[in-house]
């Protein structure tokens, strides 16, 4: 079994409207700190057992339907665990 | 494991573990006699949500009761998912209105959503093709931040819900007051379309045939929902908050999908959807209703989690769940045709004779009750009801007249008072178009629907203004089904039933039940003027904080029958040269109206008086006048009076108006005596208007832009252009939520 | 001619569709659900707004992979005209078919309301019976229509006159305003606002209707010309 | 200057309908050895110089704004970085 976590980010190059009006929102609660807010996907992904390549098939799937290569990046850790 | 947890029949009794879950003494009492023996903890949970009032109307019953629900066009009256009611050619309409006000305190956005949700499977699950959404909303002043969080939240919850599963949201009502600020009212309706030999009911009958469990899987969410929406808000509403679920309409509209195709199979018997109290409610109440039983094994039901108790299957709330009756034999035909829509159908139990709700888990029977004791013989209260020391005072007090020194002024002012101003912010969010039927979308009195393929057209609303309540029950009432049904005829419609949304305070405090009863009273009333029975409601009580009630809230949603879709008429004048004539004597009435709650900051003195024959008659004229082709707009006198009407007649027409306001000035702009409409009408059309309406001609519409409003001198009192009122009216909203 | 409305899981904008086509247009017109293996019988097809697949992930993205896809990329192969109407849009810029992809509006609601549009290029098969520059209006309804591409692509898209139409008052931060594109062969639409909502007279509003006329002409034309 | 990443997730017993139909796409893709899948957010923070507690201000926000407590849980991880 692997657990696996996939990051989706948009990329740097487009404006992301969901952080600008979560910073816009903290400031306006007094986090004047914060300078910057990136909005991104973060996914648990369980996979169960498997003849192919995990790192592989993770990537596959990052590249086919979790994220959309036009406007966002992908990373994935993947962690193997044991069946209980 | 958490079943080692439940306690025993002896220590739910001993330790009074009965009385977390809303468990009287008495009612525990007359559980273990029901029983003739102790319940366990699933049964006793069994109880606990049958027996709230959310599931029970316990304490609303006998109130209920007066409410006239016959009517010859009536097929379904109060008791089903939704009532019905017949509108020619083989075809019906099917509608009901619901709160969501708890969980929607606690998670705006999911608890509006799901409130969606619920109240389109009642429609569906009549057989209905549900066209249109509506709603009414109450909140706190749109001052503190998070009232503004709650009015964003339940607006974008009621939008992602409605807009994902693709049925037009297209009307509702937004009132702002401080009686709401801890407890926001969600209430949603939806209206349905049926041929005759469609309508399908709850019942489960046929010993021996097979219940099936279709939908979303059950999950531990929601447990207790529908005893926490029985119970005031308090601090420790918070701990309770797992009991609001996650929506999810894209199952929904699979589900309902999959729903209209197995009704027109005839191996379906009975169906429910499983709203409040799940699989516990929709089962007893359809053996209930049938005089059957039921037996259900717990291990077949469809579950999102490992090690669910048969406590939690129970009470589960999770939403997108129906309950099938299905013929016995014919259990694969309604697997397939599910599986169609991605959707797994479970066979979970049967129908018995023996009018018991029995439930089996891993080999052994966990609850037997008799379903009746859950359903129909619940217990019923007669609350001590008493009128408020505040009513009479009210009572007493002479009228009150506002202190005004600049009209125009005034009028803008009450036109940015977020209660009048215009909902665009909010409808812009809908999608009130999908299914492209939509003929008069938000932002006229009533939302107007064509029936494709016809020429008829279904017109409906929601209304209530809860300030006339709260100063009298009674009068309040009658206003709000009245309001209704001016909306109604407006547009060009015969109004033919409501449903209601009952939003009161505590029960148990004798001056609440007064406001609840003397509102059912006025209510009733109207109906049996207005020949609009009621077909079906829901009842939300408990709407306090920190023992501070809201305003009695009687939500009206109301449907209308339009003959012919040349009727259809909307609030806006149409073209200069048109006379303006005003329906209905205006008298000097300012308790309970914008003027004074904004000058006052509060409302104190009589409710406007209401005639309901002078009413219904006025009805009839406008409505005789529309059919006859005579008139090109109408728009009824609410909030805030003339001024604002007739503002709200020109907004967005490029037109303007001259108007002679004959009699007291401050009463002509601003009062809000009932049963008053404006109404334009082509010279041309004069006379012949005149020998149907009875109606004062007040003035033209004009090219100018400008509205301009004279006393009977000559002398100007309001000079304003539409432009600027328009920008008062619509950035109002925008401008408070920056 | 014959259209097939491709039905998704989620679609809701599909009976809007159908009508528009049947009732207004006067054309054949059929259902084709979403694991269909077969649209050679069509000349037109047309992929409706809604929310496929509960537009969970991005919109779009999920309805991209359904069986019927593999169809419509045939069709589009074959020059036949594919429209994509809202979600319709979003599916096919998923797909790969039209360059781009959809953001979040910027101001991060749902928009529900008639927009005005400017034609932009009057020469397609989805609008050759409008005017060059005509301003017409026509509703959008959607959470996700913030249009995007790369810098590139946008240049392109100028280049070759893939923008269709544009917006007169951007509701939803897209890139130049843009509200539909054509792909380079000029045989695929998508737009944001729905066409399909505006081509009835008692609903108030028929600017929409000679979108539909302008592929029934195109597609007239041809057939005249090849047969 | 510190990077924050927050993760926000849905609470256990919470329904995800993202994660359930991201799954059955995965699925119908031939990706059978994915068992589970939850979606949640994954938000980037920029915060400025402050005198407060970097912590506390993190935690503030998540409570308030960047969660809800009701259906989500959260966590984040705090990185000091220079200024450049
Ligand atoms: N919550 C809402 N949802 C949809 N439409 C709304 C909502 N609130 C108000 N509207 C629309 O705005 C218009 C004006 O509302 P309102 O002032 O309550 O009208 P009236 O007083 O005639 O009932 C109506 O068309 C109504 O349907
Ligand atoms: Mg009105």
């Amino acid at each position: 079994m692997y657990r696996v976590k996939v990051y989706v980010t948009l990329r740097e190059s487009v404006l992301d409207p969901q952080g600008n009006a979560v910073k816009n929102a903290l400031h306006s609660m007094n986090f004047n700190e914060v300078e910057d807010v990136r909005i991104g996907k973060y996914m648990e992904l369980a996979i169960g057992k498997t003849d192919r390549n995990v790192e592989e098939i993770v990537d596959e799937m990052c590249k086919k339907l979790l994220a959309n290569p036009v406007i966002e990046d992908y990373r994935y850790e993947i962690e193997e665990v044991a069946v209980k | 494991m958490s079943q080692i947890l439940e306690p025993s029949p002896e220590m739910i009794k001993n330790d009074k573990i009965y009385k977390q879950m809303g468990v009287s003494d008495e009612e525990f009492a007359l559980i273990e006699k029901i029983l003739g023996r102790l319940p366990n903890y699933t049964e006793i949970g069994i109880f606990s949500v049958m027996w709230s009032e959310h599931c029970s109307y316990k304490n609303s019953k006998p109130v209920l009761k007066k409410f006239p629900t016959k009517g010859e066009r009536v097929l379904q009256g109060p008791g089903e998912g939704a009532g019905i009611v017949d509108i020619g050619d083989n075809q019906a309409v099917v509608f009901k209105i619901e709160s969501h006000n708890h969980p929607s305190a606690i998670e705006p956005y999911q608890g509006a959503a799901t409130g969606v949700g619920g109240i389109i499977r009642d429609v569906f699950s009549m057989g209905a093709r549900p066209i249109a959404l509506l709603n009414s909303l109450r909140f706190g002043e749109l001052t503190s931040p998070r009232v503004k969080y709650l009015f964003e939240e339940v607006v974008a919850g009621i939008a992602g819900y409605g807009n994902c599963i693709g049925i037009p949201t297209v009307g509702g009502e937004v009132q702002f007051d401080a009686s709401y600020e801890g407890n926001p009212l969600v209430n949603a309706m939806c209206v349905g379309l049926i041929n005759h030999e469609d309508i399908k009911k709850g019942q489960a009958t046929g010993v021996g045939n097979t219940v099936m469990y279709v939908g979303a899987k059950t999950g531990r969410d929601g447990i207790h929902g529908a005893t926490f929406a029985s119970e005031e808000l308090s601090e420790a509403s918070e701990e309770k908050r797992p009991a609001v679920q996650v929506g999810d309409p894209f199952m929904e509209k699979l589900l309902l999908e999959a729903c209209l195709e197995v009704i027109k199979s005839d191996a379906l018997v009975g169906i429910q959807d499983m709203g409040a109290a799940g699989l516990t409610s929709s089962s007893a109440e359809m053996a209930s209703k049938a005089g059957s039983g039921i037996e259900m094994n717990l291990d077949l039901v469809p579950q999102r989690e490992a090690g669910m108790t048969p406590y939690e299957m129970m009470l589960s709330e999770s939403q997108e769940r129906m309950l099938l009756v299905i013929k016995k034999g014919r259990e694969q035909e309604i697997i397939d045709l599910f599986k169609k829509y991605d959707l797994e159908a479970a066979p979970i139990g049967k129908v018995t004779d023996d009018k018991m709700l029995r439930l089996i888990h891993k080999g052994e029977i966990v609850a037997e009750i008799p379903v009746d004791a859950l359903a129909e013989d619940a217990p019923v209260y007669y609350k001590p009801s008493k009128e408020p020391e505040y009513y009479r005072q009210f009572q007493s007090m002479p009228p009150y007249v506002p202190k005004v020194d600049d009209y125009k002024e005034t009028l803008l002012a009450l036109l940015k008072q977020p209660t009048i101003a215009s909902k665009e912010w909010v409808y812009d969010q809908y999608d009130y178009m999908v299914r492209t039927n939509t003929v008069v979308a938000p932002g006229s009195d009533a939302a107007v629907l064509r029936i494709r393929g016809t020429k008829k057209a279904l017109a409906m609303t929601t209304d209530c203004n809860s300030r006339y309540l709260y100063l009298d029950p009674e009068v309040g009432g009658k206003i709000a089904v009245s309001e209704a049904a001016r909306n109604i005829v407006c547009s060009g419609a015969v109004p033919l039933a409501i449903t209601d949304c009952l939003n009161f305070g505590s029960p148990e405090k004798p001056e609440i039940f007064w406001q609840l009863e003397k509102a059912v009273d006025g209510m009733s009333e109207a109906c049996l003027a207005l020949n609009t029975p009621v077909i079906g409601g829901n009842v939300s009580l408990y709407n306090e904080t920190n023992g501070t009630a809201i305003y009695p809230t009687p939500v009206v949603g109301m449907v209308g029958l339009i003959e012919d879709t040349d009727h259809i008429t909307t609030q806006s004048f149409k073209e200069a040269g048109s006379i303006v004539y005003l329906l209905g004597e205006t008298k000097l009435e300012f308790s309970g109206s914008e003027l004074q709650k904004m000058l006052e900051g509060k409302i104190f003195g009589k409710a406007p008086e209401i005639d309901l024959e002078e009413e219904k008659q006025r009805l009839d004229q406008l409505l005789a006048a529309i059919r006859e082709g005579l008139v090109q707009s109408a728009h009824d006198v609410a909030e805030g009076g003339l001024a604002v009407a007739l503002s709200e007649c020109l907004i967005g027409t490029g037109l303007g108006a001259e108007i002679t306001i004959n009699g007291d000035a401050l009463a002509g702009l601003f009062s809000e005596s009932q049963s008053r409409i404006v109404v334009s009408v082509k010279p041309e059309n004069k006379e012949a208007f005149e020998k149907i309406v009875q109606a004062e001609a007040i003035g033209t519409v004009t090219n100018s832009g400008i509205l301009k409003i004279v006393n009977g001198n000559g002398e100007t009192l309001i000079q304003a252009s539409v432009e600027e009122l328009e920008q008062a009216w619509k950035g109002a909203i925008p401008c408070l939520l920056k | 001619m014959k259209f097939a409305v491709i039905v998704f899981p989620g679609s809701n904008c599909d009976v809007d569709m159908y009508h528009a086509i049947k009732d207004e247009l006067g054309e054949e017109v059929e259902y084709v659900w979403h694991d269909a293996q077969d649209l050679s019988g069509f000349d037109g097809i047309l992929l409706p707004g809604g929310f496929s697949y509960g537009d969970y992930l991005r919109s779009g993205a999920i309805a991209r992979f359904a069986n019927v896809m593999k169809e419509v990329v045939k069709a589009a192969d074959e020059g036949k005209p594919v429209l994509g109407v809202c979600n319709g849009f979003q599916i096919l810029l998923e797909a790969g078919l039209l360059p781009g992809a959809m953001r979040r509006n910027e101001k991060l609601k749902f928009i529900c309301r008639p927009v005005k549009l400017k034609v932009e290029n009057n020469e397609t098969m989805f609008s050759n019976k409008y005017d060059k520059g005509e301003i017409i209006t026509i509703p959008i309804a959607h959470g996700e229509g913030n249009y995007y591409c790369d810098e590139k692509t946008l240049e392109e898209l100028i280049a070759n006159k893939q923008i269709v139409f544009t917006y007169q008052d951007n509701p939803n931060g897209s890139l130049n305003n843009i509200a539909g594109i054509v792909n380079k062969r000029g045989n695929v639409l998508g737009m944001m606002p729905h066409p399909e909502r505006a081509v009835s007279e008692l609903l108030g509003n028929t600017d929409g209707l000679k979108l539909f006329q302008s592929i029934v002409r195109s597609w007239r034309e041809a057939h005249v010309t090849n047969s």
